[in-house]
């Protein structure tokens, strides 16, 4: 495929800006992308990368700036003109049913119908040659969505997306985070059939490796700003894209180093849970923040899952401070000292509709009341007290968690686990949706917790499993990565930089390759 | 038999003898050996269902038949429906207990297939026969009771949510209006109240309490429930508990925790009317082997029933029906 | 927690598959045994009134179906109807009233009829889509203030009907089949079609299947909920039609074992479908077999006080087995 | 929407707003007002002290009956076997009397024993097979139903005309001067009040009810609050079922049918009172006298039985739907 450089954009979304409450989310960015290329968009979690996707799905309006599909200015840019102008969007969630049928679900909400009905059958051929031809793939029409793999369910939304002939721009949205690397071949060759056939696409992935292999050019954004757009030899380097992905001093965000005592606050041999990992050995000391990296689909979120006792493990053992213990219900986690801060927040950290001090005191019921009845001023006191510390805004525990902004959310969650006394605290993504000012008083938060000064004279141990590879950087003492389910490395941060991190989490492009020992 | 004749054997004792003393005679050369009968029965929560059913059961059985029995969970449509079964069934009779309007076509299609219906309380032009109680006696009897009870004046209220849904309950209730148009000084208490089927003592003793509040001491001499006698549990209930028991109840059916009631001492339930379902559905039974002993049988044979008035009477009653012995 | 639920391969998956069969498994087992031990259930007499006996339940099933499709099929946060038996019984009432109180033709009959049912579900829909009560409470409620509006137009008294349309769907036969089961089997099909035969029908799946994908193809998710409870009253309607020519006339009360039934036949025929979701063949089926069920216990002479007894342990058995074979860990 | 612009909205509404937002507030409290002085004017007798009074008395088995379906609902389920409870606790006690001749206490604790049973076998359902609650309640009253049949022969009450004086002193007596039923009610709801709003366990049952996974999350044992839910939800259904077998010293099979839909319609008014949507037991109490003023109000405006049927499941329609909307367009603002 020849790629000439003064190919015209089929699609051109110039100077957008669109903030949010507190946050300029996109500035003055920049997207452009030719007929007949993978354009790759990368950068760091926040970085403005699905506010601009969101824009030109027509989910968000910007404030400024234009867009332009196919020389036509879009002015009344809604999901339904974005759709009609052939602007396709592979969701990085499965959104299918999963009782339909593979033909049923590629032809989901555009079906052939004659007046004796729904024609099944050509339907079916449709998918199957669809499938087939243009992706390269043999799938039965007739098969459940329930009984396919992953990578077929992508094949069967990007099947969906195409079906009508008349996509032009196709958005992949992280496509591979759940896939096997077998199965990310087979939608490589899938997406590369595309291109093909003179379609623009629009890559959004964390796997720089992808982004190297897969991509003609890549545009960097970074702080809500187009920082680079690469293209030849320098597309191809991971070296480069994470130069410019990365650019702003990080070290002043994150607090001090602590002292780390020799005592294993968790201990864990042998750990698995088939078919997400296996094999992993991970301790933790007192005092210590132990950062776990890896991708979507590492097995990082089932190792916290099983951590705390939401999946059950398949072998290993777990011994906290020595003492060997079975996790499998969270409550048996929570009552030897093992706390949770869980990524979705919204659903699994919070009661939304009880207030903050009542998700605060949730987990230590038992110290604010008497005879089992809730002493709600002691309640409101011990709360307002953490409260204060954390700097919960609104200075109003009264106040119902819903309407807090997602710093102040997690904040709650820390004060609620605060207020336990835990041993070891397990973070999944504690910062996510977090803005900078909270993060930082949120990392600060983390150190005191290992440093003893909240808890027990000891200090706490803790886990951090983090997709911002220069949070773990910032914040651990160790850093263990973890890709497709199994430990590749167990390094002490000063061993690290952020591209030897990057480059271990992403699975590595053939340059940085060597850092893997 | 009829309404005329039963007038007569005014004397309970007797008429129960004269029947027990049919049912003994008859058993002799009556004989249902061979035969399958289906019998359906409406429903067998309600005491005068389940000894109608079980009398007609037994003595099938004892006259040497085969039983094929259906329940209609009080529905009236799987009542229906049931005898459809009872048709694929190829039973030689059928009993048919209670029911409403939609067993109508069920019969006429047993009819045509050659199987002889007998039905209990319910009158059908498909039927051979109807086995019923004499409820044009009960009607009038209860209404004669109550007025003597309260002195032939008073102001009288009446549960009767079935009046117009039921013939039974027609037959029983329209005479006893019509009786009360002898006593001049008797004013039934407008709106009728309206007893619910489901949970109906319960049901009724709420509605009595509110009844009760709503016509003060000395306003109300009698309650009286036009169909059956569940309900009157309740309301004797309420009236214990408003302290109101100077108001006389009277019901009909005279089921077994209604005559224990009635047999208390000082019991505002002073009058009844007892019917025998176990003799009705023995009787139906002995029809059905009357008519294959070639005998010709009327439309209506009807079962004696038994005033029951004041306590001795409940225990007497209670007695003879073989619920056992009160104190 | 929030993981895909990918594809298990392990040797526990075919276990769990037959849990799901269970049920299935079960029926054919009690089915074989009536078959056996009352051999004149295969009788063509007994098999045509199994279809005769299933036809309102059918019919209501219908709508039942309609409703659990597009809202899926959790009891408490999905669709259900409740009022589905309620609205046949008020219609079937109605329709009584007419033909035998007021010498109303058969055509204006049903279509008043229609009209009464209707309103039921449009008050449905609107309770459920605008109001956004959950449609357990909301139906729950219209199924209660509609079993009372039956009371008034009825009086609580059973209205008899001889109309001949209604008695010709009871007693004539065409070719072998009861006229009542051909016109339900013709029902039948024209709400096969609708549902899994056109494009209003995948969009109906589509709602209950997943509602954000729904709503991402374009379709109008409210929009299909409101329609699918308006046309569950539709088959409300129409069954009142086969509630007449069943009881020969409107009875109070009907609607309390009708409920039970639907219940039953539709959430025992996931089990049937293949795809172990609620379907129409599913509910149409379940609603036979039940009836069949019912009848053949009867035929063997099981205590009718056991009915209760036996269809309870079968719904639990087909959620159960349903729950356990879809459970995660 | 955050604090502050919440603050402005509401200091820049102008009067008819605000009016719209105390109706909203208020709405359904003005309602039960309204219904109120529509009976004082047309239904005669119904302000006297004793017509409230009997209301009051005769709401004691619903409350009773709703309070464990709160508890149910609370947990963010549904029970529709709080009558087979009712029934099993009315049956154990009668049988114990009648048939074993046990002392009355023994007696209301073999009763109690009843509707644990039914609790266990909805709890067994729930927990340990995952079925949700509305299908495992409905199957336990299929077979609890059954059950009553086949115990009785087909469905026969149970009477026991001799059952011991205190034993009906738990329906008809007086404490303290007060019905018993009341005083038995008033203390359930006492108890319950305590524990669904006042104790920590209620504070975790709410949270299982509003959001099952971050209770779980927050260490919460999620199962044995299920599981401990519908056994206590059980147990008190069969206190209500008690009292009603000894009001009329028997034992009706399937009474605890009528109360269900009662019972289930007080505690979604109730919730729909509160300011979060939730079911409390305040407000089920509210939802309980409303259904009993309604149903008390109706029978002394003497109107046809037909029509006050209709005419109830209609208010309870409008009244749900009202309920709802307040509650939905609070939580929105």
């Amino acid at each position: 495929m020849v790629n000439e450089l003064n190919t015209p954009s089929y699609l051109q979304m110039e100077s957008i800006s669109k903030a949010f409450p507190g946050v300029q989310a996109l500035d003055n960015a920049s997207l452009s992308v030719r007929a007949a290329e993978i354009h790759g968009l990368v950068g760091e979690n926040g970085a403005g990368k699905s506010t601009i996707i969101k824009v030109l799905a027509g989910v968000y309006s910007p404030d400024e700036g234009s867009i332009v599909i196919d020389n036509i200015e879009q002015k009344n840019h809604s999901p339904a003109s974005v759709h009609e102008a052939g602007v396709r969007f592979i969701h990085q969630e499965l959104n299918l049913v999963p009782h339909f049928t593979v033909a049923e679900s590629v032809f989901m909400g555009q079906e052939i119908s004659s007046p004796v009905g729904l024609r099944k059958r050509q339907m079916r051929s449709r998918a199957e040659d669809f499938l087939q031809q243009s992706l390269q793939y043999q799938l039965s029409g007739k098969k459940l969505i329930r009984d396919l793999g992953v990578a077929e369910r992508k094949l069967v939304q990007i099947a969906r997306a195409l079906i009508d002939n008349k996509a032009k721009v196709v958005v992949f949205d992280e496509p591979t985070g759940p896939l096997a690397s077998n199965e990310v071949e087979q939608l490589f060759r899938a997406i590369r059939g595309l291109r093909e056939r003179g379609i623009a696409i629009v890559y959004v992935s964390h796997y720089l490796g992808e982004i190297t292999d897969l991509c003609d050019r890549v545009t960097v954004f970074r702080n809500g700003k187009t920082v680079s757009v690469l293209a030849g030899a320098d597309a191809e380097n991971s070296q480069t894209i994470i130069q410019q992905m990365v650019g702003r001093d990080i070290t002043t965000l994150y607090p001090e180093r602590r002292r780390v005592s020799e005592k294993f606050v968790l201990s864990c041999a042998g750990l698995s849970c088939q078919p997400y990992f296996q094999g992993v050995d991970l301790n933790v000391s007192a005092g210590e923040i132990v950062g776990i990296a890896g991708l979507v689909g590492s097995g990082r979120e089932e190792l916290i899952d099983v951590l705390y006792g939401l999946k059950k493990a398949t072998a290993g053992t777990v011994e906290l401070d020595g003492q060997a213990l079975r996790v499998n219900k969270p409550h048996i986690a929570v009552k030897n000292g093992i706390v949770l801060v869980p990524r979705d927040r919204r659903n699994a950290g919070l009661v939304l509709d009880m207030t903050v001090a009542d998700n605060i005191n949730l987990a230590s019921l038992d110290e604010v009341s008497t005879f089992k009845l809730e002493r709600k001023g002691l309640g409101r006191k011990r709360a307002t007290a953490l409260a204060d510390k954390l700097d919960i805004r609104p200075k109003n525990v009264n106040a119902v968690v819903r309407y807090l902004s997602g710093g102040n959310q997690q904040k709650v969650v820390l004060a609620k686990w605060l207020a336990t006394g835990s041993r070891l605290f397990v973070m999944d993504e504690p910062t996510i949706g977090v803005d900078i000012g909270a993060k930082v008083e949120i990392y600060q938060l983390i150190a005191d917790l290992a440093s003893g000064s909240n808890a027990e004279s000891d200090g706490a141990g803790v886990i951090i499993s983090s997709s911002d590879p220069s949070e773990l950087l910032g914040l651990c003492d160790r850093i263990i990565v973890l890709l497709r389910g199994e430990i590749i490395a167990v390094k002490a941060v000063d061993e690290l930089t952020l591209d030897s991190l990057l480059a271990l989490t992403t699975g590595g492009v053939v340059a940085t390759a060597g850092a893997l020992h | 038999m009829n309404t005329f004749f039963k007038t007569f054997t005014g004397i309970v004792v007797g008429a129960t003898a004269l029947v027990a003393s049919v049912t003994a005679t008859a058993g002799d050369h009556l004989s249902l050996e061979g035969k399958k009968v289906g019998i359906a029965v409406v429903g067998t929560q309600h005491f005068w269902d389940r000894e109608a059913f079980n009398g007609a059961v037994d003595t099938v059985k004892k006259l040497g038949g085969e039983v094929v029995p259906v329940d209609g969970g009080r529905d009236n449509q799987v009542h229906a429906d049931n005898h459809d079964i009872l048709l694929t069934n190829k039973v030689d009779a059928v009993i048919s207990i209670l029911g409403d309007g939609a067993v109508e076509p069920k019969f006429e299609a047993l009819k045509n297939a050659g199987i002889p219906v007998f039905t209990v309380d319910h009158s059908s032009p498909h039927a051979v026969n109807n086995t019923t109680s004499d409820n044009y006696y009960m009607g009038t009897t209860i209404g004669r009771y109550m007025a003597d009870s309260i002195g032939g004046k008073g102001r009288v209220a009446i549960f009767n949510a079935f009046e117009g849904a039921l013939r039974i309950c027609g037959i029983r209730a329209g005479l006893w209006k019509y009786v009360m148009q002898d006593y001049p000084g008797i004013e039934v208490i407008q709106p009728e109240l309206a007893e619910a089927f489901a949970n109906a003592p319960e049901d009724a003793r709420k509605k009595t309490l509110d009844f009760l509040n709503q016509n003060p001491k000395g306003t109300v001499d009698a309650i009286h429930v036009g169909c059956w006698d569940q309900p009157a549990i309740g309301i004797v209930q309420a009236l214990e508990e408003a302290g109101r028991t100077e108001i006389k109840v009277t019901a009909l059916d005279g089921g077994p925790e209604t005559l224990e009631i009635m047999a208390e001492e000082n019991s505002p339930f002073v009058a009844n009317v007892a019917q025998q379902p176990n003799v009705i559905g023995s009787t139906a039974a002995m029809n059905v082997a009357r008519h294959f002993h070639g005998e010709t049988l009327l439309p209506q044979t009807y079962v004696d029933v038994m005033p029951v008035n004041g306590p001795e009477e409940a225990k007497a009653v209670y007695e003879k029906l073989g619920y056992g012995t009160l104190k | 927690m929030a993981t895909l639920n990918a594809n298990s391969q392990s040797s526990a998956f075919n276990w769990r598959a037959l849990t799901g069969y269970l049920p299935f498994i079960v029926f054919i087992l009690m089915l074989g045994y009536l078959a056996v031990s009352a051999p004149q259930l295969l009788t063509t007499d007994s098999l045509d009134l199994i279809l005769r006996q299933s036809v309102p339940t059918v019919v209501v099933c219908l709508g039942l179906a309609v409703v659990v499709i597009a809202g899926g099929d959790d009891v408490v946060a999905g669709g259900i109807d409740l009022s589905i038996p309620a609205a046949a019984v008020l219609a079937a009432a109605i329709m009584a009233d007419q033909l035998t109180n007021h010498g109303t033709a058969f055509l204006p009959a049903l279509s008043m009829a229609m009209g009464a049912a209707v309103i039921v579900g449009l008050v449905n829909a609107f309770l459920v889509v605008k109001v956004a009560m959950t449609p357990l409470l909301a139906t729950l409620a219209t199924s209660v203030a509609t079993v009372g509006i039956t009371k008034v137009v009825t009086s609580s008294r059973r209205i008899n009907v001889d109309h001949p349309t209604i008695v010709s769907l009871r007693d004539n036969e065409l070719g072998g089949l009861s006229v009542g089961v051909l016109l339900t089997l013709l029902l039948v099909l024209i709400f096969y079609f609708a549902v899994h035969r056109s494009k209003w029908g995948m969009s109906l799946q589509a709602v209950g299947g997943n509602r954000d994908a729904a709503e991402l193809s374009g379709i109008s998710v409210n929009r299909m909920l409101a329609q699918s409870f308006i046309l569950a009253s539709v088959a409300g309607g129409l069954a009142s039609v086969f509630v007449l020519a069943r009881g020969s006339g409107s009875s109070p009360g009907s609607e309390e074992s009708l409920l039970l039934e639907m219940i039953l036949a539709t959430f025992l025929g996931a089990a049937f479908s293949p795809r172990r979701v609620v379907t129409l063949w599913g509910a149409v089926l379940g609603a036979v077999l039940v009836t069949a069920l019912s009848i053949g216990f009867k035929s063997i002479g099981v205590n009718v006080f056991w009915t209760g007894c036996i269809k309870g342990a079968l719904i639990l058995l087909v959620v159960a087995s349903a729950a356990l074979a879809t459970s995660k860990d | 929407m955050t604090e502050n612009t919440q603050v402005k909205a509401s200091s820049s509404a102008s009067l008819k707003q605000q009016a719209v937002g105390f109706l909203k507030q208020f709405g359904f409290l003005l309602i039960i007002a309204a219904v109120f002085g529509f009976f004082s004017l047309y239904a005669t007798n119904f302000l006297s002290s004793s017509n409230l009074l009997n209301i009051v008395e005769g709401s004691s088995i619903l409350l009773i009956l709703a309070l464990g379906m709160t508890y149910i609902v609370a947990l963010g389920g549904i029970d529709l076997s709080v009558g087979i409870a009712f029934d099993f606790g009315a049956a154990f006690a009668i049988v114990a009397l009648k048939n074993y001749d046990l002392v009355w206490y023994l007696a209301v604790m073999v009763g109690v024993s009843g509707g644990l049973l039914v609790g266990l076998l909805n709890a067994f359902l729930v927990v340990k097979l995952s079925v949700s609650p509305f299908m495992a309640t409905l199957g336990t009253f299929f077979i609890g139903s059954s059950v009553q049949r086949i115990f009785t022969n087909g469905g026969g009450p149970i009477s026991h005309r001799g059952a011991p004086q205190e034993f009906r002193d738990l329906a008809v007596g007086k404490i303290a001067g007060i019905p018993s039923e009341i005083v038995i009610a008033s203390v359930l709801l006492l108890v319950y009040f305590l524990f669904l709003e006042k104790s920590i366990f209620g504070k975790r049952i709410h949270a299982i009810g509003m959001q099952r996974e971050a209770a779980l999350v927050a260490g919460i044992n999620v199962n044995r609050y299920l599981f401990w839910g519908f056994v206590i939800a059980g147990g008190t259904c069969a206190i209500g079922g008690i009292i009603g077998s000894a009001n009329l010293r028997m034992f009706s099979p399937l009474a605890g049918y009528s109360y269900l839909l009662d019972a289930i319609a007080a505690v979604f008014i109730g919730a729909s009172l509160s300011r979060n949507g939730r079911p409390s037991v305040s407000g089920t109490l509210i939802g309980v006298l409303f259904l009993g003023m309604i149903a008390n109000g109706l029978n002394l405006m003497g109107l046809n039985f037909n029509t006050k049927d209709a005419l109830e499941g209609v208010i309870l329609v409008v009244v749900l739907m009202l309920a709802v909307y307040q509650q939905k367009s609070l939580g929105k603002s």
